[in-house]
């Protein structure tokens, strides 16, 4: 089963790494100050380039309104993995280059106003990888927006699993899934904004589960890498395929939003999705109970809040 | 791929004579565990209708996902377990290449998790418990398994598997490959068969990208401690249930009957338990799985990396960040690959 | 087909210029219905999203079922009206041609219903109301939808509205075309415009099977009782909402705005009943619907037929049913048409 | 839209009426009374005929276990409905050469020493069309199975909805799928088995939503007549288009049995899937109801039998 390395973009190296950046769309070369000012989002050919975590927060939260959580989460290294480079390495490596402690931040913000749960991924941290650090923060965001009744909003930008925290970050899927799924059965919403890339067992988890599934323009979005689908198994793949309008047509994303609206959209759907209380029930038909999921989920949102920092199993 | 999974790979000393003569460990704990992945992946290994003709006393399959096709890849029904009704879902592989190629090599389509769901869905709703044996290389990765979802379908499996109101048991018999294996394989007790492995991406791939070529695939399956122990340490796996010597496949019956005692076993302490109890530990057994700790607060220091731009940025004034609040990190590093894989 | 649903017949008397000059109705009756069913089916009736733009202070739509594709059919999306959030769900023909092409001439494919549902159950689940906006020939009758469980997706449609916890409007704002109709058109109140039609199959697939012949179509029409008025004396529709002189299609905003405040006044209403009063209630509404009587349990009587396989029957020993259980009734009659159609 | 009138089958009226009948598939002579004997299956190519619900009720349920409910349900007029025959000559016609009153017959049996409420439906009585008295029928024995939660079997054998009836049959798809969604919801199973041919508003309600959906090997099922599906909006139909194994290849068909299994596998599932009652929440827990969607819809069932054998509206 010969997976190659993927390559998601031409590599950056190619280009001039400080003034100027070679949008690999259109060929066009950016002023990288000017390319800042326009959200990273191409002149020319509408390109969306990566953000980091906390641009994307600045541009969807309001001002001053984020309040970090769990900042202090560090990955351990459970397997004591090592390939080419031991793992422990490659943290401390992405940390000092990202100013990250992992490939995810999450807190509460604002978004129009209203009080959301938001936790973005980084992908310039271990290309977004989701390990024990990622799927925490992401269970805690849920839990945490399950607790207050506010919407969670999650951006991804992922490459999928940690391989280096083996089946751990496998179970990251169980983790975040069973904790957005008691956000759903509690009607209370969570938005899911993919942007470049949202692949693997990021997809294939709370990714794909939004009641809204947000699309940045022409993102990656897909389960299998690309040499896998087209290698031995397949031959040709369609056109556009695993890009955002290609999961749009096939029914996977609600809208696709240009990366300049996408605060504009959250204001509208977070006002739109907010979590009302329902109507209680006729209290004179004490034998029907009605059938309630909010209640019985809510009286668990209590319960879920992790009472220690430090989980490590095995 | 395809050859391997049709078993006509070349590779020495993972015939059946040979594991049958030789059931010992080897020295090398990198051959021992790749000599384990292949145990795993012997296409004679008990699938889920074998194990269910051994096990069961009825067995109804039922059919569809109710939305697009039935995939044989994944199999779903009812049966009697031992006086005790179940659904069961397993994946199928066959066992002879015709067989195998009907059944995409066990690799299932979204239909196939679909199908699953359904009958899960049906289990709960009768209050019969779940038993799932798990046995796949991955999901199928293919244009149309894209098209119709296949990451959507793995997650609202995991998803529904976290709050079924209904024991379930899950066993891993053979690959337990990535989110492919996952999606029918959360459980209140997940076991493991001796030879079973279980990983977040198959050592090939794993390979692959950390090590940049796949014949350091060994490597990979041993730094990803892939093995049932390996998995029973890390709290993954509740239980091994051991295997005849010489591997699943030596001895189908034997197999199945400790499989059998074992499902019997866990289903009856389940049932016991309160659902509200039984779901509220479920998703305590998976909240409780990662390894990570909490450090202070000062921020790790971004390394200074004196450049044209930074110099430039300098002189404008300010960071791209301070100035206008969507500048990605100045200062990111190019060298990490990109972590892509079919999990 | 096509011709009448892109806009090309030349059937006179249909144009919007006659129909403007010509609100009266025609004296007789037959004429005056089939100029009721012209009147629905006119292109420049205002369907969801012209009546949305209108009616909605905020809309979102969203897209996609999640499982296959998202169909330019039905719209759907959550809105705010009159301060007020709600879930629209509504079929959206075209008015201009390639319009009308792109979005199926408004007939649904099972994706539509499924998307449908979804947004149906996001609704339930955050507590807010639901308006159905129904104007549809029919669901697609084609392969792919037959293929992808047309049917199912309607009876599923049609199940999940029956329990939604949360209090549903439908509006029938044109062609009232079936199930495809039916399969967003249950609900705890459903209004009707006034020149809106409800029927169990086109008046020309009716006339085709009971007439014999499409030409019958204004025949049928008048026999099955479809205008707004009729299905207010079946207790099938709620409340008739009256147009502007000359039809809805002449004055979108004045058409609008009735609507609207006929919605906002039945959710007021709605959303007072506590939710089980109300589910109770929308299965009793249903549970009513209907025309029979209770006879006595004598049996009716059964002709004789005297032929010659009676008369062996007999030397043989007996009726085919008592003598093995399995006969179909001898007698059956072979003259009754096969009453298939695509409701 | 020019529908014509389709043919499900070559003319009866074309074989030899009574003593031979020439099966439609292979053309082979079969001699009625033997026919009879082998579940009207032809013994040469297997191709099922259409059974009588009397027959088919003689075939599923344990001998002499059939106990017949709401015989006397009969038709009304309430459209006043005349193409070139009145509704109520059809009606009246229908009754006398099929000795039935209506297109459906229900009752309680036992099937394998299980009881269940079974439903039939009858193409003889024209065309075994869906007005009100199936539609009431229908929901009455799904009802009364939730009652007394025991399994529902419901036989089809339908062109559809009951032109004559209007909208009122129309609105059996409602009514007959509201009840057999409670039962579903409450954990008592539903059994559709199809029969040739299952079609329109029938396939399109309770037939296509059984917990496990049987069908007989090539009955037509579908939702459009074929004149529609095959004319003005697409070309050519696929192969075996809206029969059984089109159905079970498409994921809407759980198994296509044949009739002489029928009765074994109805033993084995009804067996399988019989209601079982689930633990008892614990009781220390009174805060956290668990999420049971069994006692609320039990409670329900208790008050939605019909008071009244007449409902008309309109
Ligand atoms: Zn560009
Ligand atoms: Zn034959």
């Amino acid at each position: 089963m010969p997976i190659k390395l993927p390559s998601f973009r031409q590599r950056r190296d190619a280009y001039p790494p400080d003034l100027w950046t070679q949008c690999p769309s259109c060929q066009e070369m950016l002023f990288n100050k000017q390319l800042e000012k326009v959200l990273r989002v191409c002149s020319n050919c509408g390109h969306h380039f990566r953000l980091s975590a906390p641009a994307r927060l600045n541009l969807l939260l309001d001002p001053d309104s984020f309040e970090e959580c769990d900042a202090g989460l560090q990955s351990l290294d459970p397997l004591g993995f090592v390939d080419l480079k031991a793992y422990p390495d490659r943290v401390s490596a992405a940390q000092a280059t990202t100013g990250l402690r992992d490939a995810a931040v999450w807190g509460f913000g604002s978004i129009g106003g209203r009080q959301v749960a938001m936790c973005v991924m980084d992908f310039s941290f271990m290309g977004g990888s989701m390990g024990s650090v990622v799927g925490e923060k992401v269970a805690r965001s849920a839990e945490a927006a399950l607790a207050r009744r506010i919407p969670l909003v999650i951006v991804s930008a992922s490459g999928g699993a940690r391989m280096q925290e083996g089946t751990l970050s496998l179970m990251q899927l169980v983790k975040t899934v069973a904790a957005t799924e008691r956000l759903r059965l509690a009607g209370v919403p969570l938005i899911s904004v993919m942007s470049d890339p949202t692949t693997g067992g990021v997809f294939a988890s709370f990714a794909a589960l939004g009641d809204v599934n947000l699309a940045e323009p022409n993102a990656l979005i897909g389960f299998a890498g690309a040499r896998v689908s087209a290698g031995t198994i397949q031959g040709e793949l369609p056109e556009g395929f695993q890009r955002s309008e290609f999961l749009f047509n096939h029914g996977f994303v609600d809208r696709i939003v240009h990366r300049s609206n996408l605060r504009d959209e959250l204001v509208k759907l977070v006002a739109l999705l907010a979590p009302v209380q329902l109507p209680a029930p006729s209290s004179d038909n004490g034998n029907i109970p009605a059938f309630r999921p909010l209640s019985f989920l809510s009286a668990l949102a209590e319960r879920v809040i992790p009472e220690s920092d430090e989980a490590v199993r095995g | 791929m395809v050859e391997r999974l049709i078993g006509r790979s070349g590779r020495k000393g993972s015939s059946d004579a040979d594991l049958a003569r030789e059931p010992e460990a080897p020295a090398d704990p990198t051959a021992a565990v790749w000599a384990k992945v292949q145990l795993a992946r012997n296409l004679r290994r008990p699938r889920t209708l074998e194990l269910l003709a051994l096990i069961a006393d009825d067995f109804v399959e039922l059919h569809g996902d109710r939305f697009f096709g039935d995939d044989p890849a994944i199999v779903a029904g009812l049966a009697r377990i031992d006086d005790r009704r179940v659904v069961v879902v397993g994946q199928q592989k066959g066992a002879e290449t015709d067989e195998n190629i009907r059944r995409n090599f066990g690799m299932p389509h979204p239909e196939g998790y679909r199908k699953a769901m359904r009958v899960m869905e049906l289990g709960e709703r009768l209050g019969l418990p779940i038993v799932t044996f798990v046995d796949v290389p991955g999901a199928h990765p293919g244009a149309e398994s894209e098209e119709r979802g296949i990451a959507e379908a793995i997650a609202r499996s995991i998803a529904l598997m976290t709050r079924l109101q209904t024991p379930i048991v899950t066993v891993i018999t053979g690959e337990g490959g990535s989110g492919g294996a996952l999606a029918i394989a959360v459980g209140d007790v997940v076991l493991a068969l001796e030879n079973a492995v279980y990983s977040v991406i198959s050592p090939e791939g794993c390979a692959s990208i950390l090590w940049r070529t796949p014949d350091q695939a060994p490597a990979a399956a041993l730094a990803m401690r892939m093995t049932a122990t390996d998995q029973l340490q890390l709290g993954v796996v509740d239980e091994v249930i051991p295997e005849p010597r010489g591997g699943a496949h030596t001895d189908h019956p034997a197999t199945a009957a400790t499989i059998k005692t074992a499902v019997v076993r866990h289903l009856a302490a389940l049932e016991r338990r309160p659902l509200d109890e039984l779901i509220e530990a479920r998703y305590r057994r998976y909240r409780a799985l990662g390894a990570f700790t909490t450090v202070d607060l000062e921020p790790v220091a971004i390394p200074e990396r004196p450049g044209f731009a930074d110099r430039l940025r300098n002189l404008l004034g300010g960071s791209a960040r301070a100035s206008n609040g969507t500048g990605s990190n100045p200062t990111r590093s190019h060298d990490e690959p990109p972590a892509r894989e079919e999990v």
